[in-house]
């Protein structure tokens, strides 16, 4: 076998085994499961790097494993595409993986599930591996389920706690209605082209009745909105804050959650020849981006604060994709996976060094007990923020900008107040927690987290820093541009550049924003100029509403859940055991009532039978006759 | 060697028969003996139907391992047995099946244990028989003669209304097969009819012509035989009363390989004898199949009881079946088929974790369970990879199957593939739902606090279902291959009735033109 | 022949009316077996001496001294007997009156067949008819025969059983 | 012929109508076997007249029968009358539920 196709393949074998291994001989290994564990995905992230300078040096390539299903015309094998995006993919992916890995090790030390933990983690890995390179939309769909369930059961990993298995199965059920209207468009993809591999359908989408196309672009992208959180499919993802921070970190941040965006990447021959299913693309991904960061504003909850910024952050990149500049989105991902990731992991380190604490009103003053964590956070906040050198600033911006020039001026507009928005949220969450005076129990012992964990964070961060300037020049010139663009080379420009707007003019807005949401932040919770109690009166009803996430949850249970479930209770005792069931007992007591009326007949005396038989004997006779 | 090979259909069908034999002798009080004796020899049958699987030969629809001897020469009966690919999988889970559900009942079977064994080893040949009959009588006296031991076994070791739901099930089939009877024995008349020759043969009767509209009505009287079987919406209510009430054992062959009857009397009699209804009829048969997944999904969400929720989860899935199988393009009926398999193992390995948590716990209530994985990781495992496949998760059997079927059918119905395919959403529900509140969060009950996890007997009990989740879902390619000859076979002697069909159809209508 | 056939049959509907109306079982019993001997000179009539001499010995013979037996060992006679009610009395003769008009009906209106075998009155008295019955009893009619005897024996059984005094 | 059938006819009504109206077992019984005998007349008069012998066999058949039932019969009248004290066949219920 080729070397190249080896090493393909090796990338998902090592954390496949991985789960096997722990998966079924996990008791026998308990502490050394981790380590090994991170072995095996450093080792594919090391086989992803050389994967990577392969497909930089020479060009991709597929490579199908086996045949997988076949009946009739219905052929799909299990098979890989190896080309930029998916190894940009990759390499993000296993990095991300391998660093997170080592950071469980020591967030989950003791923890009576240590194998189970890492047993899941790699095949969420080898899922989300399988996921990029996979070369046909089934073997796609079918690693966009497992992710899911992964997700699922990583959430619920905590299982005794019921918010926690509540909240697993929100996941998957929120995820399976997305996945449905996915899985309806890869049926409606197979009537048309009769093929399910990227490359044969991307040859057949140009002579496809546009409607069709539509049609399929936007039953893909349902399953995107339900993987990647987008309205209204958003409701999970705050949820599933309830299992392990690593797991936010990894598949609730950096990984699973972009898999939408990667989808549409993959996919933008459908949807660049269907400038209206790009259009909703843009729209849901601007009012997402907007009313995430707007519900971040006024909780609480530090993960849930960062879970909503993810929302909004994969606002940002359906932006991106919606308008045709698939480089800006998979840029925006690649550094959103890493800032996000350090999020998530130093929000992590907080509540390991509270015990578990996650209520911004019961922090305060943490910079000085945990220095590492708090400058690895503000790292994070900023390069969240879009503040430069950090890399949000780059990737945030050139979505923006292409959005102005590509003349869409009100999601431009949306954007920007966006971005204000996060600055503010991100820097309230850093001032309360970090800076402001101590609200803590005097008796609680803070500690900063243990080297296994920080060192994780310090790589991150420095990665946040310096990520960014993949995205130099500006614009169409930039590394990543050069790189990654090859691979957009069929998509349809549906959305040519109106504008040309310099990019330090933009950039400029964009920083002004960011600035001002920080100073905004810093003005009400470090010098207190304004009481924030008094804006939340003043804007009660606006701060009620962002408060109750804009009681969408509650408006699915009220329209949705509850009359569903009454329906349903209805179907069966009504339904089934009242009509079904009483029309088949109401024929047979029809019987049973002629039966006895009929056993009035046997009356056991034998004369009456003897009268009976002679009667029968005589009408038989006289049939006879008049025959 | 080659007598085993040549006549190994007998061989299956009569070995469980020879088997009771060897159990007659044994004292009843010795319980240990008879169950290990009967699990070895149904393991034996099960070994010997593997064979069936090395020795076929793929890339053909031809049936193989064809016996043929007369039985009744004036009615033009014989004894005539003969698999192609779908009725292979089939006969493999039976064996495997009978196998597990042997094994299984070691602690739920705890009177009358001699005479279980042997109900369950004759209800053995019935099914494999009623599968091999190429021949119409034989296959109608096996299938009539499978409810009898299957009325015992659910009326003597069931729970609750027993006697209720086995009588209950006993007339609801028994209806429906007797009108089958009368449709079976017209097409025969006619066939006689036509050429004068008395033959029972179905692949000879394939040939009879009958009228458009005595097909319908023929077609109706089957389908009503085998509807009921399936159980289509509305046939389906003695469903969860059977299934709820039956030993674990019942409920796994009940799940199984019974409901598999009415599916495989579709494909093997049905639509090959009465084409044109067929045609006709499909759209309203889909219909029902679509009412029945979704029915099924959304009153598996309210269940109280275990056993009540994954029988209705077993009416849900067996829509999906109809739907491939109606929808005939090559695609659905493949997965069809698949699916039989899918619904077989993964149903029946629900069935066996309902059995066991019942035997440990005494209640097939969910809202006395809860907490019980704390207790017992390897069962939690096992069952929610069980759980899983029946949800349809990719990477395990269950996904294979809805997925062939759905895009199968998509081309031909659309919509109604659509709002099948919504079921799925549902399946997740219920499943996720009954799990979570089962095996997740903390222990209420009590009587949880001494769950014991799965001893070895039973893990060996599970094993084999869960490594065939596995396999097909990630290498179905085995089974594919042998089956879709028999269905290209199949879909392509349909489309050419149905070409016929449209010419007439064209002729007819230009002429009232 | 003729004045014969009459006086048989006046004897035989007589006596079967008598058997119907006696209070006594007994005296119906000896009704019946002077009906019975009506029914033996018809068999006479009808050139079949041998059914005659069965009838009167199984039916006279056997049967009726069975019936009389039990009468006797059941004292019946002295059993006041159960008087009928009337609507019973009238349904009763109206069935039998209707099927009695459906049976004459029936006969005057059936075709009429030709004689179709071969045994004529003439080749029965050359063979004799006990040569000519026992002969197809016992080639063309063995098999029902054997099985009559089966019955015989069922019937002993069977009949040793009830008399029996406990089940 | 015909007067035969006749005959056998009228008596074959006769024995109907005992059997409806009488309630004695025994009168019953033998009203039963009047009707066997008109019925073997039939045989006889209808074989005479066809020249058969067949009707002539059936009739010897006919005897075993009767020969049989009376056995039974008369069996089950004496345990009916140890049961039931009486031989009133009204009194004879048991098959009523």
């Amino acid at each position: 076998m080729d070397l190249k196709i080896l090493i393909t393949w090796l990338i998902p074998l090592f954390p496949l085994s991985g789960w096997l291994l722990w998966g079924l001989l996990g008791k026998y290994f308990k502490g050394l499961s981790g380590y090994i564990a991170s072995g095996f995905v450093v080792a594919s992230f090391i086989l992803s790097v050389i994967l990577f300078f392969i497909v930089a040096y020479s060009h991709g390539f597929t490579n199908t494993l086996y045949p997988w299903v076949y009946a009739g015309i219905f052929k799909v094998g299990v098979s890989a595409v190896i080309d930029r995006l998916s190894v940009v993919m990759l390499v993000m992916v296993t990095g991300v993986s391998a660093l997170i890995h080592v950071y469980s090790i020591g967030y989950m030390q003791g923890d009576k599930g240590f194998s189970r933990y890492f047993s899941f983690l790699n095949l969420f890995v080898f899922s989300m591996i399988m996921l990029v390179i996979s070369n046909n939309l089934l073997l796609l769909y079918v690693f966009w389920e497992a992710v899911g369930f992964c997700s699922y059961i990583l959430i619920g990993f905590w299982y005794e706690k019921k918010s926690a298995s509540d909240a697993g199965k929100k996941a998957f059920i929120v995820n399976r209605v997305g996945d449905f209207g996915f899985a309806v468009g890869i049926f409606l993809l197979f009537a048309t082209t009769k093929t399910l591999n990227y490359e044969a359908v991307f040859t057949a989408i140009p002579s496809i009745p546009p409607y069709i196309v539509t049609t399929i672009a936007l039953l893909l992208f349902a399953g995107a909105v339900g993987k990647s959180a987008q309205f209204p499919l958003h409701i999970w993802l705050p949820d599933a804050m309830e299992g392990p921070t690593p797991v936010s970190s990894l598949i609730h941040a950096a990984t699973m959650v972009t898999a939408g965006v990667y989808m549409i990447a993959r996919f933008h021959v459908i949807f660049s020849y269907s400038p209206v299913a790009s259009e909703v693309v843009l729209i849901i991904g601007t009012f997402t981006a907007f009313l995430a960061a707007f519900i971040a504003l006024t909780q609480f909850d530090i993960k849930r604060i960062i879970a909503y910024s993810t929302i909004s952050q994969l606002g940002y990149m359906f932006m991106a994709v919606g308008i045709g500049s698939y480089t800006a989105g998979i840029f925006h991902l690649i550094s959103h996976a890493v800032f996000k990731g350090l999020l998530f992991l130093t929000a992590g380190s907080v509540m390991h060094g509270l015990s578990g604490e996650l209520d911004l009103r019961k922090m305060g003053g943490l910079y000085s007990k945990m220095k590492t964590t708090a400058v690895t956070f503000i790292v994070g906040g900023l390069a969240l923020s879009g503040i430069p050198p950090f890399s949000g600033f780059f990737s945030k911006d050139a979505i923006l900008a292409d959005v102005y020039n590509k003349g869409f001026y009100f999601a431009w507009i949306i954007g920007e107040i966006t971005a204000l928005m996060t600055a503010f949220y991100i820097f309230r969450l850093i001032f309360l927690a970090f800076f402001a005076e101590s609200k803590l129990d005097p008796g609680k012992h803070v500690h900063e987290s243990p080297k296994i964990m920080t060192i994780p964070m310090i790589i991150l961060a420095s990665f946040a820093v310096i990520i960014g300037f993949l995205g130099i020049p500006p614009f169409n010139e930039s590394l990543f541009y050069n790189f990654l663009h090859i691979d957009f080379k069929n998509a349809y420009d549906f959305a040519p550049f109106v504008n040309n707007a310099p990019w330090y003019l933009l950039s400029f807005i964009s920083v002004l924003a960011g600035l001002s949401g920080i100073y905004i932040a810093y003005l009400l919770y470090i010098k207190k100029a304004v009481d924030p109690e008094r804006i939340k009166s003043i804007f009660k009803p606006i701060y009620v509403l962002s408060y109750n996430k804009v009681y969408i949850d509650e408006i699915y249970n009220f329209l949705i859940v509850k009359p569903l479930l009454v329906f349903f209770d209805f179907l069966w005792k009504i339904i089934d055991v009242k009509v079904i069931d009483g029309a088949v007992n109401g024929i047979a007591s029809a019987f049973a009532g002629f039966s006895v009326k009929a056993r009035k007949i046997q009356n056991g005396m034998l004369m009456s039978y003897i009268l009976t038989l002679s009667i029968g004997v005589a009408a038989l006779l006289f049939y006879y006759f008049i025959r | 060697m080659d007598f085993f090979i040549k006549y190994l259909l007998s061989i299956l069908i009569f070995f469980p028969v020879v088997s009771i034999f060897l159990l007659l002798p044994v004292n009843k009080k010795n319980e240990g003996i008879l169950r290990n004796l009967s699990t070895v020899l149904s393991l034996i049958e099960f070994i010997f139907s593997l064979y069936l699987f090395v020795y076929f030969k793929e890339n053909t629809y031809k049936f193989q391992f064809v016996e043929k001897f007369n039985w009744i020469p004036s009615f033009g009966a014989s004894y005539f047995l003969g698999i192609d690919g779908v009725s292979l999988f089939l006969i493999l889970l039976t064996t495997l099946l009978t196998f597990v559900s042997l094994l299984s009942s070691y602690r739920y079977i705890k009177e009358h244990v001699k005479e279980f064994v042997i109900l369950m080893l004759l209800l053995e040949t019935f099914m494999i028989g009623t599968f091999a009959a190429l021949d119409v009588l034989l296959f109608y006296l096996f299938w009539e003669f499978m409810l009898i031991p299957m009325y015992f076994i659910i009326g003597m070791w069931g729970t609750g209304r027993r006697v209720y739901s086995a009588v209950k099930f006993v007339l609801y089939t028994l209806s429906g097969s007797l009108i089958m009877l009368f449709g079976l024995i017209y097409i025969f008349i006619m066939h006689y009819d036509q050429t004068g020759n008395f033959t029972f043969n179905i692949l000879r009767l394939y040939n009879t012509h009958i009228s458009d509209d005595l097909q319908l009505i023929l077609f109706i009287a089957l389908f009503l035989g085998f509807a009921v079987k399936i159980p289509l919406f509305p046939f389906h209510t003695w469903l969860p009363d059977a299934h709820t009430e039956a030993p674990t054992a019942g409920s796994v062959i009940l799940a199984g390989v019974l409901l598999k009857f009415g599916v495989y009397g579709f494909f093997r009699f049905a639509i090959p004898l009465l084409p044109k209804a067929a045609f006709i009829l499909a759209p309203f048969i889909i219909i029902l199949g679509v009412i029945g997944v979704l029915y099924g999904a959304f009153v598996s969400v309210v269940q109280k009881d275990l056993k009540r929720l994954v029988a209705f989860s077993s009416v849900s899935h067996m829509g999906f079946i109809i739907l491939g199988l109606f929808a005939m393009s090559v695609i659905s009926i493949n997965g069809s088929v698949i699916q039989l398999l899918n619904h077989g193992i993964s149903t029946g390995a629900l069935f066996l974790f309902v059995g066991m948590l019942y035997e440990r716990m005494h209640t097939r209530q969910i809202k006395d369970f809860g907490g019980i994985a704390k207790k017992a990781p390897i069962l939690t495992t096992l069952f929610m990879i069980s759980v899983l496949a029946s949800v349809g998760l990719p990477g395990l059997n269950g996904f294979i199957g809805e997925f062939l079927i759905l895009i199968g059918s998509f081309h031909s119905y659309p919509v109604l593939t659509i709002i099948a395919a919504s079921g799925i959403i549902f399946a997740a529900v219920y499943l996720l739902w009954m799990f979570q509140r089962v095996m997740f969060q903390d222990i209420t009950n009590p009587a949880a606090e001494n769950f014991e996890d799965m001893n070895l007997r039973e893990i060996i009990t599970i094993l084999p279902l869960v490594i065939l989740m596995f396999l097909i879902g990630f290498y179905p390619m085995p089974f594919l291959d042998r089956i879709d000859p028999t269905v290209l076979h199949f879909v392509s002697m349909m489309n050419h009735h149905k070409a016929v069909y449209t010419v007439i159809k064209l002729k007819t209508g230009l002429s009232n033109a | 022949m003729e004045a014969l056939f009459y006086i048989f049959s006046f004897i035989a509907i007589f006596s079967a009316l008598m058997v119907i109306t006696m209070r006594n079982p007994m005296t119906s019993a000896l009704y019946l077996i002077l009906c019975f001997f009506a029914f033996a000179g018809f068999y006479v009539i009808l050139d079949m001496q041998f059914l005659a001499a069965m009838q009167i010995l199984v039916y006279a013979g056997a049967i009726m001294v069975l019936i009389v037996l039990v009468i006797m060992l059941l004292n019946i006679s002295k059993i006041k007997d159960m008087k009928p009610y009337l609507h019973q009395k009238i349904i009763g003769v109206l069935i039998s009156l209707i099927l009695f008009i459906e049976i004459i009906f029936y006969i005057f209106h059936g075709a009429q067949k030709k004689p179709i075998g071969i045994f004529t009155h003439a080749l029965i008295k050359k063979i004799g008819n006990t040569q000519v019955i026992g002969e197809f009893l016992f080639t063309e009619y063995v098999l029902p025969f054997e099985i009559a005897s089966i019955l015989l024996f069922v019937a002993i059984i069977g009949a040793y059983l009830f008399a029996k005094k406990k089940f | 012929m015909n007067s035969y059938l006749i005959v056998a006819s009228i008596i074959f009504s006769i024995g109907t109508l005992g059997v409806i109206i009488r309630k004695n077992l025994i009168v019953v019984f033998m009203s039963l076997e009047l009707m066997f005998n008109s019925a073997n007349l039939g045989f006889v008069a209808v074989s005479n007249h066809l020249h058969l012998i067949s009707g002539d066999i059936f009739v010897i058949f006919v005897i075993v029968v009767a020969a049989a039932e009376a056995a039974i019969a008369l069996g089950i009248a004496i345990t009916f009358y140890r049961e039931k004290g009486t031989i009133d066949i009204d009194k004879a219920n048991e098959l009523k539920n």
